[in-house]
């Protein structure tokens, strides 16, 4: 145990810039031990260890503790880390300002692992900031472009109002004498108006760092603009860094008392994020950004999950919120898989090709086809396809919302099937995102010059790639295992109630409540699959002909050497984005057609508007400015105003004085 | 001794779904003629072609990678599982467990997904035009089915096709609206999954109004062949699921015996037979739609399945 | 033991009070510089000195746990800051913009302000203290108008207006509280000797001491730079040498606020007199939210961090006036954390202004780029003043606010209002200055050492992970102190 | 007897003082008002004679000592002399009107008596009613301060505030320090005179020179 926290101070030690690689090998190296022990942890299902050091608040100390729900985040951050870190071993040969990057790297490393092991509300709020800050730092790599300088401001501002809007929260859970540790938080108890408050702020702060819409704004521009497997570690781990306060500070820290209109407020929060976070995704060409968006979709799922938990629990059914939590919480495991496997496919793009933007990528799959396939396992397993895991963690999502007509209030009657459909659109939506993107991407010919010279990455990065894929398929196959790893976190947070155990079911299969309800069993879909697929093409290949012959494309006849010819990202969405983009992002598609004869090319003008940022962020900005301007004379008063108004000033303290009494 | 009859009927769900698809097919189209006052082609046409398709060798583009050439084993053989794990003439067969209803929504799911980057392999533009489109029903189809599936599960309690086909022979249902709106719903996904008119036509090759027919557009040969199987499987599979879901009558019970399942076989084969003839018969009394309205079409269709679960709580909570 | 503490206590008055003289008489800046930097070290050591060795109070002088860790702040930042100035002082002379006569002058002046505002801490006897203020206002008058610029003397000029009329309201409360104690006390200088009048004040005049009260925090919260009174402050930074910036916003507010704080106690003593808290917490808001916004519109990188001062303290004066023992403690702290951040922040922007030449911020660009010790030296010192670990402001607002909130919800609103605007102004700031493509200036790296800067930022980060326990022993004792 | 007496010239002398306050607000000549001024220090000088009359105080006569000199002599002189080489002779305008001036004055002086009722009598009543004279003058002497474009008058008007605060400082009973601080004011006001002198700072200082402003003030940014 105490090497956990050793290790973490061991990975903030280890910023040193001498070279990349001995950085990243620590990193890795830490990270795997850290993954050991956690992982140890969570399957012995030992007591909660603890540790203090005379660090932070000087009558408080800086707490420690690793129990289960810590343990299993320890291994979604590490197991992230390890393989981020892997990646950078090849990856960080290609960045052009190492100087910046390394040193903040296993900083981040380390501020996330802080976060989950922090047992007192300071240490907790210090290493949240921290590790704000230093993926802030790695978001300005890159600072000389001002997107980025722009995105990293954005981004500190936010992750500032969530600090405050979190220790807000906290300062209501320990109350005025300020007891922080959370062991006295736990015992202690909250009015339920301030519980209210607690919900509300804790909404607030870890929406804002996981991505909730309307705060996610900050999160498209941040995350792509790191180094990719930073970005990685972003999207695919922070994020769940902030869901896990969440869950601390709602399920845990808060206890009882729970009311059953916050599950509604936090599963319509969810269903309304994961389909905006789809829809945004569909409207973008920047690969990054358009996986950025899809983190925000998941954790819009991921809320979904929680929202419907503390739906069950307000009314005490324990057991519908045991699976309602192991569908978050696999969830969480799997997006942190398969998020991470897409950036780092990204990541490894860019570096072949130096572009981001899809328009000019396509035809990858044949100078990289390893990074290609492992792209396109992520891509299917974050589309919900069996039977990888992605499919998994939703049907549990699925099969919780089906439980919900035993919910007695009538708002979540409705409220939770409504949100059901929201699911399965984004669902849907995200299958089609990841065919554009992977086939736009990957697929076709290519659509500059750059793409077309395009090599295989390195070893390291394929290595990082496929051990993510590999466990996104594992996953997929075997959930029941991981269902069983979830449960003593279940039960930690749903007051002992967890899902029957798995691993004794027949063939494997995943069976949430009883098995003439609802089952599915991953291997023997994959089993199947490959068996008929197998047999039918060896089938055809023995019986039937196996020749193959090379020629140009049929196309109906139409001959199209031009590249250019192809569909583009744009086109692709563009039958989506008549369909949904008119209604929420106001989209107005203009063709500009030259007069027959001219040669100039015909254009066609896509406008977007982003609602949330017209409506909710540029007319605080507005204000802000507008008032600092009309503030901004009293900086030119004359000698004699500024007198007047420490007259006034002191006129008006007399008033008060002789008025007081 | 039973495990292995018991593989023996799955088995033979099996292979019965993969020998009647193209009869299914044929069937239809031979409706169709008929009700056009054509001959037009045997019922048997269909394995005719198959057979030819599969003798013939493969034209590839020369943009075409290896995703190209391994999509139709993948596709073929997810629509096939997803077709065999729904019951045809008997429910609760040894692997019905395997998958319930949300999962063979998402098989077929994975088959399109893998359909669609086909489409946009090879870099046509007439690929792009299809996927694009296909993606885009799809994403409203899909929630449309779910929430049929949400109606069902809420009514039977599970959501595992056997056990729904069970409920519904069981238990008095009686006739409910909800019910009535789920089969409304699923039968306009069947319409517009299966490329039927008015969503798509199976037999244009008109450039602007295709949609599958788009993106499978450079296949050839065998894979061609493939292609053509799942599709009339994936008919199949949502005749079937029509049948077990809203006519699962004499339909035979697991390890009832050899005659049960004989029956069950028929009447089956006759469910299908009376579906087909319906499907041509809608499909020559309409018209196609223009793509555009196609969004209207189905979101018509997911919101009746939504009304259907919401209606079900007002008439659960009576 | 005793009289060595006492002999300490002279040392602090009289070190400074004699290198002023020395210096007066010896011309050569570099030997200046280098008596200053002495003079400046002999005189920390003997504050620390005090810490082993308190002599008792008499009628003038006093040492307690409360002036005891300003003294040593004040001269541990002064002797930093002189470090600082040597070499800062060397390049005005270079570029001509002081002349050797008036660097005289300027080495004269910085030991008697730490002369001044050494006497204002140990000070037991109010009318000391005020005189103690004035003389320091003054000297720091002279030395804001040192580069004779018209700039420079309009801001002197401001400075010198306002701030006389500070003192004169401040002196008024000062007879005001001898008024008060006088029946009680007797005549003459015990009425004035702040311990005695701390053990008797609950027998004084409530209504003498509530007048008072309102005219000393109006006179010394002029010093201290509070909303509305804060005019003289942006400019008198702006305009003057840098160290004088860095001393101004490190240590002269400080004093002012620890005189407040000092009548703050004696009004606590006293039952029946209205209680201060609201009035510090109404200016400390209105401070925040002024400078938050006031913030944002600046050009000029050293009044940009005038402002930050401004905020900061009504930051301390807001935590002051909630009271309570976290309260109390994050105000000490946040005192301490600010001096050490914001003269660190001097010294990275004074050498930032040197080698580039301006001040205007728009100027400024990829400063980590072309000066990278500098340039991350400022981020640093930004970060830590707005709030973020791992440095020790983030310690003292976390206490702020948190304790805040769960007393007065409706007050912490504001409070974090002001905190979120501040920090995304000043950052917003930073983001021109540090970060972005390199402007075309001169990259020519900075010729003086950046010990100091890095020094305090050092003492920042450590505070922030971890406060030693004598420390805590102390603020613990004097937050009880202030009530 | 002498009790009474001394209780009723201070409180004469103190009103007197008030009254001088008034004159300076109705002054809006700059020569007459430097002799206003004159006339409000000599009124102070005698105050604190008698304070230290009736106190057996004998370093308050010190302190009226210095007063005499320094603010009845060298400062009007020095004055005079200043507005001569400034030239500035002509009227000087007020803020608002001379009568709207005298209202404010007035309420001002109420309200210094306002704040004063509470406190109690076990103050000797000497110093309570001197205190309140004190509080008005200073208020007054700030009001003058603020209504007043020209340096000159501003400098005025601070001198008979701090005037207010020797006279309070006189008041209170064996105050110690009274001297040196009459002193360290003294000080305080020859730099500002100083100031002005040095500075050249013409009529209404406050606007040096616009552009000059300007360019540190960074109205050009924007």
């Amino acid at each position: 145990m105490l090497l956990l926290a050793v290790g973490a101070y061991v990975i903030a030690a280890a910023r040193r810039p001498d070279g990349g690689r001995q950085v990243y090998g620590i990193a890795l190296f830490v990270c795997i031990v850290l993954l050991g022990l956690a992982l140890g942890h969570l399957l012995t299902g030992r007591a909660p260890a603890t540790l203090t050091l005379p660090l932070g608040l000087p009558w408080l100390g800086a707490h420690f503790r690793l129990d289960a729900l810590a343990a299993f985040f320890l291994i979604v951050v590490n197991l992230g880390g390890a393989v981020a870190s892997l990646f950078a071993l090849g990856y960080g040969q290609h960045e052009r300002a190492p100087e910046r990057v390394l040193p903040f790297f296993p900083a981040f490393l380390a501020g996330m692992n802080l976060v989950l092991l922090a047992d007192n509300a300071f240490t907790f709020l210090f290493a949240w900031e921290f590790m704000s800050l230093s993926s802030w730092a790695l978001v300005m790599a890159h600072h000389q472009e001002p997107a980025n300088a722009r995105a990293g401001y954005l981004y500190l501002v936010m992750a500032c109002f969530g600090t405050l809007a979190l220790l807000l929260a906290f300062g209501l859970l320990a109350g005025p004498d300020g007891g922080y540790d959370f062991a006295a938080i736990r015992a202690g108890t909250v009015s339920p108006g301030f519980a209210a408050l607690v919900l509300a702020l804790a909404l607030l702060g870890a929406g804002s760092k996981a991505g909730l819409v309307p705060l996610h704004v900050w999160l498209p521009l941040a995350h792509p603009a790191a180094p990719s497997h930073v970005s990685a570690l972003m999207s695919g781990v922070m994020t769940k860094v902030a869901v896990y306060g969440f869950i601390r500070i709602v399920f845990d820290l808060l206890g009882e008392p729970v009311l059953w209109w916050w599950g509604g407020l936090v599963l319509a929060l969810g269903g309304i994020t994961a389909v905006l976070g789809v829809l945004y995704a569909l409207m973008q060409h920047d690969l990054k950004r358009l996986l950025a968006y899809h983190t925000v979709e998941n954790i819009g799922i991921i809320f979904i999950g929680l929202g419907l938990a503390l739906a069950f629990q307000a009314n005490q059914m324990y057991a519908s919120a045991a699976l309602a939590l192991t569908a978050a919480l696999f969830h969480v495991f799997n997006h942190s898989l398969f998020k991470s496997l897409l950036f780092l496919g990204a990541g490894a793009v860019l570096t072949a090709t130096g572009e981001r933007d899809m328009e000019r990528l396509g035809g990858l799959i044949h100078s990289m086809p390893w990074t290609a396939l492992a792209f396109l396992i992520g891509s299917a397993a974050i589309s919900a396809l069996p039977p990888l895991n992605g499919f998994v963690s939703e049907w549990l999502t699925f099969q919780a919302i089906l439980i919900s007509p035993e919910l007695p209030q009538w708002l979540l009657k409705f409220l939770v099937p409504a949100v059901g459909a929201l699911l399965a659109l984004s669902a849907a939506l995200a299958a089609a995102c990841f065919v554009k993107a992977f086939g736009i991407t990957f697929l076709g010919r290519p659509r500059s010059p750059a793409v077309a010279q395009a090599r295989e990455t390195d070893r390291y990065s394929l290595v990082a790639m496929f051990v993510l894929a590999s466990l996104c398929l594992l996953a997929g196959i075997l959930p029941g295992l991981v269902v069983d790893g979830l449960a003593p976190v279940v039960g930690l947070l749903n007051g002992g109630a967890r899902l029957i155990p798995q691993h004794h079911q027949p063939w494997l299969t995943l069976v949430p409540v009883v098995d003439v309800k609802s089952t599915y069993n991953g291997l023997l879909v994959l089993l199947f699959m490959a068996l008929s697929g197998f047999a039918a093409a060896f089938l055809i290949h023995r019986l039937a002909s196996a020749a193959v012959r090379r020629g140009p494309a049929w196309d109906c006849g139409f001959p199209d050497a031009n590249p250019a010819f192809q569909y583009t990202a744009g086109s692709f969405a563009q039958p989506i984005r008549r369909v949904f983009g008119s209604v929420v992002f106001q989209a107005r598609e203009r063709v500009k057609m030259p007069p027959p004869g001219d040669l100039q090319p015909a254009r066609l003008e896509v406008k977007l508007h982003d609602p949330i940022w017209e409506r909710g962020y540029a007319p605080i900005a507005h204000a802000v400015v507008a008032i600092s301007t009309r503030f901004n004379y009293l900086q030119y008063l004359t000698i004699r105003r500024y007198l007047s108004l420490v007259f006034g000033a002191l006129v008006l303290l007399l008033l008060g004085m002789v008025l007081w009494r | 001794m039973a495990l292995i009859a018991d593989f023996l009927v799955q088995g033979c769900q099996m292979l019965l779904v993969l020998l009647l698809a193209p009869l299914l097919t044929g069937w239809v189209r031979m409706i169709k003629a008929r009700l056009l006052r054509r001959r037009g082609p045997s019922v048997l046409q269909p394995y005719r072609d198959l057979l030819k398709l599969l003798r013939k060798e493969v034209v590839l583009a020369d943009s075409a990678s290896w995703l190209f050439r391994v999509a139709p084993y993948l596709i073929f053989a997810a629509l096939w599982v997803a077709a065999a794990l729904v019951p045809t003439f008997a429910s609760g067969l040894l692997f019905s467990w395997t998958a319930d209803l949300i999962a063979i929504v998402a098989l077929l799911g994975t088959a399109r997904f893998f359909l669609a980057l086909a489409g946009l392999d090879i870099g046509t533009s007439f690929g792009g035009i299809g996927s694009s489109r296909e993606m885009m029903i799809a994403s409203l189809a899909e929630p449309a089915m779910l929430m049929m599936v949400f109606t069902l599960s809420l009514l039977a309690g599970t959501t595992e096709l056997s056990s729904i086909a069970r409920f519904i022979l069981t238990a008095d249902v009686g006739l409910r609206v909800s019910l009535g709106l789920a089969l409304l719903a699923l039968v306009m996904v069947a319409i517009a999954e299966n490329a039927r008119i008015p969503v798509d036509n199976p037999a244009t090759h008109l450039e602007l109004t295709m949609v599958h027919e788009a993106m499978v557009l450079e296949y050839s040969g065998r894979h061609l062949a493939l292609i053509e199987l799942s599709a009339s499987l994936k008919l199949l599979l949502y005749l079937s699921l029509l049948g077990c879901i809203f006519a699962p009558w004499g339909m035979a019970t697991a390890g009832a015996g050899l005659t049960a399942y004989l029956i069950g076989m028929t009447i089956y084969v006759a469910k299908l037979a009376f579906g087909g003839v319906l499907l041509a018969l809608f499909e020559t009394s309409i018209a196609k739609m223009r793509v555009f309205r196609v969004d209207q079409f189905l979101g018509a269709a997911l919101m009746l399945g939504l009304l259907g679960t919401l209606l079900l709580f007002v008439s659960r909570s009576r | 033991m005793n009289d060595l503490g006492f002999l300490a206590v002279t040392a602090l008055l009289a070190v400074p009070a004699a290198a002023a003289l020395l210096l007066v008489l010896l011309s050569g800046y570099r030997l200046g510089a280098r008596l200053n930097v002495g003079a400046s070290l002999l005189s920390l050591l003997a504050a620390a000195i005090l810490f082993g060795a308190r002599p008792e109070a008499n009628l003038y002088l006093r040492v307690d746990d409360f002036n005891l860790y300003l003294i040593v702040l004040n001269n541990l930042v002064s002797f930093t800051t002189s470090l600082f100035s040597a070499s800062y002082i060397a390049h005005e002379l270079e570029t001509g913009r002081l002349t050797p006569t008036y660097l005289r002058f300027y080495h004269v002046m910085y030991q008697a302000l730490i002369f001044a505002m050494n006497l204002a801490l140990l000070a037991n006897n109010i009318g000391l203290l005020w005189v103690a203020i004035e003389l320091a206002t003054l000297i720091t008058v002279l030395m804001v108008g040192l580069y004779r610029t018209r700039a420079a003397l309009e801001a002197a000029w401001k400075y010198f207006i306002l701030g006389s009329l500070g003192i004169a309201l401040a002196l008024f409360g000062t007879i005001l509280v001898y008024l008060a104690a006088q029946p009680t006390m007797g005549e003459g200088l015990p009425a004035m000797a702040w311990d005695r009048l701390l053990t008797r004040a609950d027998a004084f005049e409530p209504a003498l001491l509530n007048l008072a009260f309102v005219f000393l925090l109006l006179g010394y919260g002029t010093k201290a730079g509070l909303v509305p009174l804060h005019a003289w402050l942006p400019d008198a930074h702006a305009e003057g040498p840098t160290p004088i910036s860095a001393i101004l916003s490190g240590l002269l507010l400080n004093v002012a606020l620890y005189a407040v704080l000092r009548f703050k106690m004696l009004m606590a003593a006293n039952p029946a007199a209205l209680a201060p808290g609201p009035l510090m917490v109404g200016l400390g808001l209105l401070s925040l939210l002024f400078a938050g916004l006031m913030l944002y519109r600046r050009g000029d990188i050293k009044r940009l961090f005038a402002y930050s001062s401004i905020e900061h303290m009504g930051i301390i004066t807001f935590a002051f006036g909630m009271g309570g023992p976290l309260a109390n403690f994050a105000g000490l702290l946040h005192m301490t954390m600010h001096s050490l951040t914001k003269s660190a922040i001097f010294f990275a922007v004074g050498h930032i202004s040197q080698v580039k030449g301006t001040q205007r911020i728009s100027t400024l660009r990829g400063l980590t780029v072309t000066h990278p010790v500098l340039g991350w030296g400022l981020v640093a010192g930004v970060i830590a003043i707005a709030g973020m670990p791992p440095f020790g402001v983030f310690m003292s607002e976390f206490l702020v606010v948190s304790s805040t909130f769960a007393r007065q919800p409706l007050l912490a609103l504001p409070l974090v209002l002001g905190l979120l605007l501040a920090f995304g102004t000043l950052l917003w700031r930073l983001n021109g200055m540090a970060f972005g493509k390199p402007d075309s200036g001169p990259t020519a790296p900075v010729q003086a050492s950046t010990l100091p800067m890095m020094t305090h930022l050092a003492l920042v980060f450590v505070a922030g992970v971890w406060l030693p326990g004598p420390l805590v022993a102390w603020f613990h004792h004097v937050a009880i102190l202030l009530g | 007897m002498l009790h009474g007496l001394a209780f009723d010239v201070a409180h004469l002398l103190a009103g007197g003082m008030v009254i001088a306050s008034f004159l300076l607000l109705y002054q809006d000549r700059l020569s007459a008002l430097i002799n206003v001024f004159a006339l409000h220090s000599l009124v102070l000088v005698l105050a604190v004679a008698w304070q230290a009359f009736i106190q057996e105080a004998h370093h308050l006569y010190v302190t009226a000592g210095i007063a005499l000199v320094f603010k009845v002599l060298i400062i009007p002189t020095a004055l005079h002399r200043i507005i001569r080489r400034l030239g500035i002779h002509r009227t000087l305008e007020v803020v608002g009107g001379v009568g709207l001036n005298m209202l404010a004055g007035a309420a001002l002086v109420a309200l210094a008596i306002l704040v004063m009722l509470p406190v109690t009598a076990t103050a000797d009543p000497l110093a309570r009613e001197d205190l309140a004279f004190a509080l008005a003058v200073v208020l007054l002497g700030l009001l003058l301060m603020v209504i007043r474009h020209n340096a000159v008058s501003l400098v005025i008007g601070f001198m008979s505030l701090e005037n207010g605060l020797v006279l309070a400082a006189a008041g209170a009973r064996g105050m110690p320090l009274a001297v040196e601080i009459s002193i360290a004011f003294s000080v305080l006001i020859a730099l500002i005179v100083i100031g002005i002198f040095l500075f050249r700072i013409r009529e209404r200082f406050d606007s040096v020179d616009m552009q000059a402003m300007d360019a540190f003030r960074e109205k050009r940014r924007r």
